[in-house]
């Protein structure tokens, strides 16, 4: 009988989480045992998720893995999970818990913060920059507006934010956004993008707007590869999605084992431009 | 040479009522053949049954003498059998033409139609029945009676051999079914074979050849028209004879008025129009088609607002601005439109009668006393034979008659001071009739005030203390009692005199 | 005038004798039968107890539907006004720091008070049901995240109040039965609710309004207010649904209830309500939420890949209802 | 019977003709005057088109919604069916390697199957709309996300492709008018579902079946029939939306689309179109469509903050349907 292993993931139909699903299969495959991926259609559903992990928990699992939506909301069942003495390893983003035997994430805020860097060095240190985020209070929505808006204001008194919108990480609707703000502020010298769905609705947008300005994305997938290879996008920031889901299995499995873990397992993130695209290192973390 | 149609031993059962047992039938070629019975007998249902609406449990159909299954509206279109139902069955977003001739639209290889002519065709329909309908109207802003010539219309652009009227006269006034017993006497001469349901039994002598009465979903009995008196065709319908005869005038003189209108106008519909109605006084309203009699009704009621003019109830003058309003004073109208406006037809029977009295069935809690009103429900169900299998059976299952039996229990139930009847035994049999007559001689004696709009004058002259005459909107005049049915139609065709000639 | 032949007919029954057919339920009975045999983790007690704290929002949520539908409106604020009132709970617990009854009353009053506006709205501004609650929907759902700065507000300091969902009194008098709280409020309200549109006036008028408004209104009743009411009533349940979820989720999540709408009016309709009006149960429409739940909670149960989880659930929708009308044939 | 006194009556109108009341218009006008005095940058040419351009994908969703609500029925599928056809455009082109049109023949003919099934689900199951359509929702969007491994399929290989939607015949022919072609498909889609509400019978039907099925059915019109090939119609409109919005991404995006019915739906209703049936016009959802995406465009223009937008958004809808309605009077 294989060991059981449910995550319960904060979405599963983004390019980001089904990396985080590959990751977790890979090793799910090469330390074999089963693992279910899941999770609500968006980021504001904490009822759903919570659903999700009742379920999960009604299942016997050897071990759970978490993206806490919401972590205050899901104490109650954390703590059951601790009293049935099944392991649980957070991942993409902590909960304020010391329940969790390890967690497997990375800061968004430091992440944003770079793609904030590097876009005052692009655009010169001065002028006007927008952000199209992917949610307003999602804690990844929250934290990579934050980390963006923050190291501005922080560091780079030149620039100003003169909008933060949300397109809900719609494709379509993220285009459109990227439109109006290029017809609200003429004089908008960058755009950056908080999610994968964000940023292919901005290549877009400014495409068929047909305007120059700095794009920064954030995820990866072909999309923004293209994107940036093709000089539309000046570059992006990435996770490593993989690691995340295989680091958070690998946890899970030891923990069940009732062996120790590491309690924080930091996944990393990093620039990507047309300069380092292929290299081994980027090439490795970036997916399709 | 076998008859157009026959019918042998048709069953049918609906879930709680055996509404068909054992019924023969038979139509032939170029004879108006009259089907009689009290509401509820089945005459709409083995008619529903001809025109492939319904399918029978048992029986056969036989067309010239050809068995046939009739499995749908289609299928007897295709057998030459056309129907006019005695619901309305029209899509009131359409246009008049548009209704006509649905399912059977000119169009090109591409199904782009020919609405002129569509247009055309409904026209030269309408001319031949001289009826003057615009063919682009829609049908939604026609009134009942409009509605039913499209009915009429529609049935006869099929150019069927056989034609079924299921009651098409119950919204026309006299004048209006004269021109269609025209329609009926040519079409005969043509061949087509008619079958013709109606409540007004004087329209019987007039224009059928034999007459087939059923009760309780079984044939009575087929007769000659021609040989067989009234009296006894009544007496096989209802088993009792029915006696007729005009009203006894109270003398009113010290009696209160109960309603006072002073030129009330809305629009065109509706002229400067004013009356008193006093309490104990049954006033009937006389006028053609669309004379505005329904309209002045509803401005009365509160239903729609008038432009301007006053109304005083019991003497006092009343701001009437919702039907709400108007049933607090004491005022209370039953519609002729049933189905629209008068009935929840989802509902059933005790939630229909109950609507109008909900408060004084309810605690201060809102709950109702369901006890009290299903007693109340079966006295009027008993008190008016309405026939249904039992108070909680929806109010659509019910015949046409039945339903509008139901309309006229919920305002008895209100127990209003002023009542407005517009049309209110329409579709209503005769041994029905003459008890609802009897009825509201009954309540006009207990002192209540009552205005009767109807078109059909000798119901009018049945029971009117006065008689109002209403033509385009403006009342032409007030009658008394005894009136003659020409002084009637003199002022309901009297176009051009200025208006307020009455009270 | 004599054969009213009223006497050999059946016993009268309610006209929401609808109910009594048990809609939809030989589709409930079906799915658990199914997924009781395909797993053993289905089966056990604490799933069914899963199951039933999953249908307690939206059971709440689909009975304030059920009474708006069958006046022949629709709500679509129902999920986002849930949240407001799970706010305004918030808002009046954690920082006006007030005991936790005035929390839930305040939530459940500012839950008829949408309602209220939304029926004034439709009655008084004559806007369509529709477009009313769409407007609603929005102007809620942007003032929760205004109310709250986009960010949960914690029930932490009220201890006690997600008992109102969690905790189970049930379970505390008959240790065999314990049913969450949260579902024991569902069963309630649901009684109520029914009582209400069997037995009282303002059910009776809800009934009429769908059926036949202008009926109605030439019947005297005063339709405006009445639906009103009616749409007060349904903003009060929705604003228990709040209370609920806010326990549920010790949290007022500002970001929630857009789409749950849409569940409500599935599981109304499911239950055999019609979206024309004039007909509908409670009992149809808790039905109806079961067979949602049950899906979903079977479904993953059965660790079916979440894609192939909402195919199934497009399917036994479909098949549910399907079933249901081939059964009442 | 000779006295109806029609010719006193207003003058006789096309059934269509709601239309020429041009529903809603005021409001519309109303708004981009106020957004145009409001910000500069609002009323030049570019933002314009940007305006016209984010109608395209939902005005065709509106299109096809409004054909179906017409019917009396509803479509809640349009948003995931559109993404399925724009997924089976990918996949002919992309994977199949076919030329551009037979990716185009091949998503609008998978519209009108999607639309058919529908139909067949809603007459030959009896199943109401909004179930038939609730269940197809689900079953395209778990279609569409297992098909293509939830991954998006890119157009790289079809050059040209986008051009469908955001090259502009007309600014080639006329340069004042830059009109995108999405803009441009818009409106020959809709004047041509319009004639054909207007001029076939095809259209005759569809207000048939809104205003009153059973007399339809009763004068022996085919309702089954000719409901399945209405709502194949309304479906291929979706493929043709589906086929814009994949030229607009470049890619067909398999998880977006749900969401997207409401805001059509919402579309049509401030067109004038009654949920009821029977009535409503494309010209009314046009315009209605209009109001939503300018109101969209000028919110962010004016840099409002997006839980204003949300605020602003519902009033605005409320706000222009009551406009409108004072205006009828
Ligand atoms: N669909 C139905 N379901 C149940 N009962 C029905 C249905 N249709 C008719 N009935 C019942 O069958 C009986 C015969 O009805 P039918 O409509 O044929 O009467 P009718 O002779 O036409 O009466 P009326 O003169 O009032 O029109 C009535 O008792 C009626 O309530
Ligand atoms: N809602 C309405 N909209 C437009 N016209 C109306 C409306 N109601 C009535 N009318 C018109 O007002 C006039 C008066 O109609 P009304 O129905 O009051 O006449 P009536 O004397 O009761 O005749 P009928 O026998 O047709 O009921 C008619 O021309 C009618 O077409
Ligand atoms: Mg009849
Ligand atoms: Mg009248």
């Amino acid at each position: 009988e294989k060991l059981y292993i449910p995550l319960i993931s904060k979405g599963f139909q983004h390019q980001f989480w089904q990396a985080v699903k590959l990751g977790a299969d890979k090793a799910a495959a090469e330390f074999g045992v089963e693992v279910t991926f899941e999770g609500p259609e968006t980021e504001a559903q904490v009822d759903k998720q919570i659903e999700m992990l009742t379920t999960a928990l009604s299942k016997n699992p050897a071990a759970i893995g978490f993206a806490a939506l919401d972590s205050q909301a899901a104490i109650p069942l954390l703590q059951q999970a601790k009293d049935a003495g099944i392991p649980v390893v957070a991942f993409d983003s902590g909960v304020d818990s010391d329940i969790p035997v390890s967690t497997a994430s990375t800061s968004n805020v430091a992440a944003s913060a770079l793609a904030a860097t590097k876009m005052a060095e692009l655009i010169g240190g001065e002028g006007k920059v927008a952000v199209i985020a992917h949610d307003q209070t999602s804690r990844t929505g929250i934290d990579r507006t934050e980390g963006f808006v923050n190291e501005i204001k922080a560091n780079h008194p030149g620039i100003e934010i003169v909008a933060v919108e949300v397109g809900g990480g719609d494709q379509l609707k993220s285009a459109e956004i990227a439109k109006t703000l290029l017809a609200a502020n003429p004089d908008l010298k960058g755009m950056f993008a908080t999610n994968e769905g964000g940023a292919i609705g901005m290549v877009n947008g400014v495409q068929e707007a047909g305007g120059k300005v700095v794009i920064i994305g954030f995820d990866s997938g072909k999309a923004q590869k293209d994107a940036i290879k093709s000089g539309l996008m000046a570059g992006a920031i990435t996770q490593n999605p993989v690691g995340i889901g295989y680091e958070t299995v690998k946890a899970a499995v030891a923990a069940a084992k009732g062996e120790a873990v590491e309690k924080n397992i930091d996944t990393g993130f990093y620039w990507y431009d047309s300069t380092n695209i292929d290299a081994p290192e980027i090439a490795a973390v970036l997916y399709d | 040479m076998p008859d157009l149609i026959e019918m042998r031993g048709i069953d049918k059962s609906f879930p709680g009522v055996r509404a068909l047992r054992q019924v023969d039938f038979n139509l032939r070629a170029g004879e108006v053949h009259a089907l009689m019975g009290e509401n509820g007998a089945g005459k709409s249902t083995l008619m529903k049954i001809l025109s492939g609406v319904y399918q029978p449990d048992s029986g056969q159909i036989m067309v010239d003498g050809k068995a046939q299954a009739i499995g749908g509206p289609r299928a007897a279109q295709a057998l030459g059998i056309a129907i006019i139902h005695q619901e309305l069955m029209l899509m009131r977003d359409l246009t008049v033409a548009q209704n006509i001739f649905i399912g059977r639209e000119r169009r090109n290889m591409f199904g782009v139609l020919d609405e002129a002519w569509l247009n055309a065709s409904a026209a030269a329909i309408f001319a031949q029945m001289k009826v003057n309908i615009d063919p682009r109207a829609t049908v939604g802003d026609l009134s009942v009676a409009q509605a039913q010539m499209v009915e009429i219309a529609k049935a006869l652009s099929y150019k069927s051999r056989a034609l079924i009227m299921d009651e098409p006269t119950a919204a026309l006034n006299a004048k209006e079914v004269a021109e269609l017993f025209a329609i009926v006497a040519r079409l005969r001469s043509e061949g087509v074979g008619i079958v013709y349901i109606s409540h007004r039994m004087d329209e019987i002598r007039q224009i059928s050849d034999r007459v087939t009465v059923m009760r309780d979903g079984a044939l009575v009995g087929t007769v000659a028209a021609a040989d067989t008196p009234i009296s006894q065709i009544i007496s096989m319908m209802v088993g009792r004879e029915i006696t007729d005869a005009r009203p006894i005038v109270p003398n009113l003189a010290g009696s209160p008025k109960a309603l006072e209108v002073r030129n009330l106008s809305r629009g065109r519909a509706v002229r400067e129009v004013s009356f008193d109605v006093q309490r104990g006084e049954i006033l009937g309203f006389a006028g053609l088609m669309g004379a505005g009699r329904t309209e002045l009704a509803r401005l009365i009621f509160g239903a729609d607002r008038p432009d301007s003019g006053s109304i005083s109830v019991a003497g006092k003058p009343a701001t009437i601005a919702s039907p709400a309003d108007a049933v607090r004073l004491g005022i209370g109208y039953l519609s002729e439109d049933r189905k629209h406006l008068g009935l929840a037809l989802g509902m059933d029977v005790r939630a229909n009668i109950g609507m109008t009295a909900m408060a004084r069935f309810s605690d201060r809690f809102g709950r109702i006393d369901e006890a009290a009103l299903g007693r109340v429900a079966h006295d009027y169900i008993a008190q008016l034979a309405i026939r249904t299998p039992s108070d909680g059976q929806e109010v659509r299952l019910l015949s046409g008659g039945n339903q509008q039996k139901v309309v006229i229990a919920k305002w008895l139930l209100r127990d209003c001071d002023i009542l407005i009847f517009d049309e209110p035994t329409r579709g209503i049999d005769v041994g029905a009739k003459a008890e609802i007559y009897t009825l509201i001689q009954g309540l006009a004696a207990q002192g209540k005030a009552i205005i009767v709009i109807s078109s059909e004058l000798p119901e009018v002259l049945r029971l009117s203390h006065r008689i109002a005459v209403m033509c385009e909107g403006r009342l032409t005049g007030i009658l008394p009692a005894e009136a003659a049915q020409e002084q009637i139609m003199a002022l309901a065709t009297q176009r051009d005199t200025t208006a307020g000639a009455a009270a | 005038m004599s054969s009213a032949n009223t006497a050999e007919k059946p016993k009268s029954k309610d006209f929401s004798g609808a109910g009594q057919k048990l809609l939809a339920f030989a589709s409930l009975i079906a799915l658990i039968v199914a997924f009781s045999l395909l797993s053993e983790n289905f089966r056990t007690v604490t799933n069914m107890m899963n199951i039933l704290q999953a249908t307690s929002v939206i059971g709440l949520l689909a009975v304030s539907a059920t009474i708006v539908i069958i006046t022949g409106g629709i709500d679509l604020s129902v999920g986002t006004a849930m949240t407001f009132t799970a706010v305004t709970a918030g808002m009046l617990l954690t920082w006006l720091h007030l005991p936790i009854p005035v929390g839930v009353i305040g939530a459940i009053l500012m839950g008829a008070l949408t309602g209220l506006v939304s029926g004034a709205f439709i009655t008084k501004m004559r806007i369509p049901p529709f477009i009313a609650t769409l407007g609603m929907m929005l102007v809620l759902k942007g003032l929760s995240l205004i109310l709250t700065g986009t960010k949960p507000i914690y029930f932490n300091d009220s201890p006690g109040f997600t008992d109102i969902a969690q905790g189970s009194i049930l379970g505390a008098l008959l240790p065999a039965f314990p049913v969450p709280n949260g579902v024991l409020i569902l069963f309630v309200v649901a009684a109520g609710a029914a009582y209400i549109l069997n037995r009282t006036v303002l059910g009776r008028y809800t009934y009429a309004l769908g059926s036949n408004e202008e009926a109605a209104r030439l019947s005297g009743v005063n339709v405006d207010a009445w639906k009103m009411a009616i749409y007060a009533l349904a903003g009060a349940v929705t604003g228990i649904a709040g209370v609920v979820l806010a326990a549920r989720l010790n949290s007022a999540q500002p970001a929630l209830g857009q789409g749950y709408e849409l569940e409500a009016i599935a599981a109304v309709v499911i239950g055999g309500t019609s979206l024309a009006g004039g007909r509908g149960t409670i009992l149809g429409t808790l039905i109806g939420a079961l067979i949602m739940s049950v899906m979903t909670n079977g479904l993953r149960i059965l660790s079916v890949a979440p894609e192939w989880q909402i195919v199934a659930t497009g399917a036994i929708i479909i098949g549910a209802v399907y079933a249901d009308s081939l059964r009442k044939k």
